[in-house]
């Protein structure tokens, strides 16, 4: 089973030399300190940011510098500044080749829900749904099920969507899934975990495909 | 060169009144027109319609408006750091209209240009699109989203001049730029005010033909909402 | 009578304190001359200037600082300069105050063409149907007839239009005219120049209320 | 920092091919591609559709591919300065689409940010609009435009960096920034290219995500249209 970390480690590998990455809040943030080193990457961030650098030095931080998760940041060589409506031009366009976020539930169909649950708790949209709408690629950071052990990939959503028919990938702290016609395919478990384990934990259909390789993070 | 320069924050809110519709810059308390909306509160202004990505933090930026009772309806993207905020949301205190934040960027840059209304793909299939016209481009669903109609916008700048001209710094850019030009009166206030033929013209965000007045802030907080860092090694 | 200066001297009249203009090519780029200098007005010109001064010195033309005549310009303080797109939104959102630009045939009713001789000549209509679409105050600099004399304000159009109901005031070397709902209204008479005179070389309904003044400039 | 370098203008224009369509930044013959124009007149590409405001002059920017007839296409705002321009327009060897100027940027701008069409008020009534769906929005009447599509941008900036960032000078900016990222594959050319980090991030034009390839020219001309100076006293 995964931890956060892990689950951002696994999607690191997701990304590709030359990918322009969208990181959402959470988990999805801390995939920027587990990508490969020896490709290029550049991290946007929708409140005007391209070339993302990690954390500032104590008592470097700049009030003006943040990411879209409100932390202070700093900035890379070829890192630019630009306002929002540049900044959704970057995503509406597909010039950003990956979206990572996180999500409250997927469907078997690539639904994703993630910013409201009615009457107890709303946090917005942010930038999610222009996100989910337009990028080529999205994958999922999430836990397989709530707390109460339910399953948070379902046949569909229960919660407000988010985007419809979007997801690609699915990292959790059990598997890697792929949002298919036919439903999620399983791809990977993470160590540990059995693929039993992860038929029980999933609610919507689930393909399981020959032997599931654990993966290798 | 058509001067734009104002003394102060009291002369550059002149004119707002109850009931009006304000957008005001700034990603959470990143940019926020910090002067703008102390005099707001000052000022006691009521039934305010908020356009603003965020709502501030509990006893800073628009929260003080909030507090306050002052706002009547936001519409902005995100609301995650606001306890009263949601508490006043739940509590139907306060209407909401939660947009998803492309959207409402480009609904400001549509007033500021003259587009009435554009499809965007963001929302289509959500609770968002919900009464809206959608409409297929190339086999991809989009939603008609109208230009915003606001009184004021507040926006918040680092450096400008007497023409009205702005730079603004790093992320606090965010949506001051779009929401410039996108009201009926544009007021800036900036860190620093210059002469006018202070800043190159090659290197300004915002001509000032988009902002009817400009005035130095008094001073800014500029508080850090996630003092996020790394050790030395 | 009055020739092209003069046009753009009585034009200039109509300039205000605190305008933004936009001149179209031809007579109306005379008008920055003749403006008041105890009033503040900043020329735009759609290529992406604001606030244009006067020709360079020689030796000091730079080809990167040009208006949208294509002449080297100079720049006043306070200028700036930005893309096309931005251009337009000053023009097309309104804050631009005044257009002041050149016709073939204007109409009665306002309509405007001034960007195509059909089989014959076309220039294109550059950023003049946009500016004619969009500005709350437009003002036509032209003469009065062609070369073999006849009225080029007309009852309609008869080339292609640039824009349809639009213009509001039209000063020629015989005239200034305000376009009202019943037709051109005729404000002053040029220096020498008759009532008949005018009303010989307007084809379109003029309105002639009273006595006509001499316009001064 | 993800590298857009390209050695030279000829690995730049790699894939071209008859028939595509490009778009080519420039207003007259200011901010023209000088480098990337010669090279498509070098290969010989033909039938080309050529998104572009002017033509330029006859033995100068697009006009030297229209002399070559590699043109099968033009879509601009003013032809007024090219002879050969007007000839082939007006004995149809050359099809050409004329676009108020403030659509045509637009259309390009639309295309860079992901919007599939947008109103315009330009146009309406004329011919411009035959043909095309036109709405009434708050008592006013508009246009809908598609964005363009396009193979590739060409365009020319002053400054860049090894990351794709751009910066343009004077009114040499025009439409070389709405056509970043508006068309397949985006092409800049610099007259000075510098190593990521030379620029400041605040006062970049033009983020390297909007472009694919950046090289710096050999040389450029910039030909002045129309020399208009003043005498010093």
């Amino acid at each position: 089973m995964l931890d956060k970390n892990g689950i951002a480690k696994r999607i690191a590998k997701e990304v590709k030399d030359g990918y322009y990455v969208n990181l959402g809040i959470g988990i999805p943030t801390l995939v920027a300190n587990f990508v490969r080193d020896d490709i290029s990457v550049e991290f946007q961030s929708e409140n005007g940011v391209l070339g993302m650098g990690p954390f500032p030095f104590e008592g470097d931080e700049d009030p003006d510098i943040i990411n879209a998760g409100k932390q202070t940041i700093t900035t890379l060589p070829g890192a630019s500044f630009f306002d929002s409506a540049t900044s959704f031009a970057m995503i509406r366009g597909k010039h950003v080749h990956l979206t990572i976020l996180g999500a409250m539930e997927v469907s078997e169909n690539g639904d994703i829900a993630n910013w409201k649950i009615p009457g107890k708790m709303v946090k917005g949209m942010g930038g999610a749904m222009d996100l989910v709408a337009s990028a080529e690629n999205i994958i999922v950071a999430m836990m397989h099920t709530n707390r109460e052990g339910e399953s948070k990939l379902l046949k569909r959503c229960t919660l407000p969507l988010t985007g419809v028919g979007c997801v690609k990938k699915i990292v959790t702290n059990l598997a890697v899934l792929e949002v298919t016609k036919e439903g999620f395919k399983l791809l990977e478990r993470a160590p540990g975990v059995t693929v039993e384990e992860i038929v029980k934990a999933t609610e919507g259909k689930l393909l399981v495909d020959g032997d599931i390789p654990e993966m290798k993070i | 060169m058509i001067k734009k320069t104002i003394a102060n924050v009291k002369q550059a809110l002149h004119g707002v009144q109850d009931g009006m519709t304000f957008m005001l810059g700034g990603f959470g308390l990143c940019g926020i027109p910090e002067n703008a909306i102390a005099e707001l509160v000052r000022l006691g202004i009521k039934d305010i319609t908020c356009i603003s990505n965020n709502a501030g933090v509990d006893d800073f930026g628009l929260g003080l408006l909030l507090q306050k009772h002052q706002i009547k309806k936001m519409i902005s993207s995100y609301v995650g750091e606001n306890d009263e905020f949601e508490r006043q949301m739940l509590s139907g205190e306060l209407e909401v209209e939660l947009t998803p934040q492309g959207t409402l960027a480009e609904k400001c840059r549509a007033a500021q240009a003259g587009f009435p209304a554009f499809y965007t793909p963001a929302g289509y299939g959500t609770e968002v699109a919900e009464g809206k016209e959608t409409r297929e481009f190339d086999g991809k669903m989009y939603v008609l989203e109208p230009a915003f109609k606001a009184d004021f916008s507040f926006v918040k700048a680092w450096k400008g001049d007497e023409a009205g001209n702005l730079i603004f710094k790093g992320t606090a850019r965010n949506f001051n730029p779009c929401m410039c030009g996108a009201a009926t009166i544009t007021v800036a206030e900036v860190e620093e005010l210059l002469p006018a033929g202070s800043l190159d013209p090659n290197d300004i965000h915002i001509p000032g033909i988009f902002v009817q007045r400009i005035f130095q802030g008094e001073q800014y907080e500029k508080r850090i909402e996630q003092r996020t860092v790394r050790q030395r090694v």
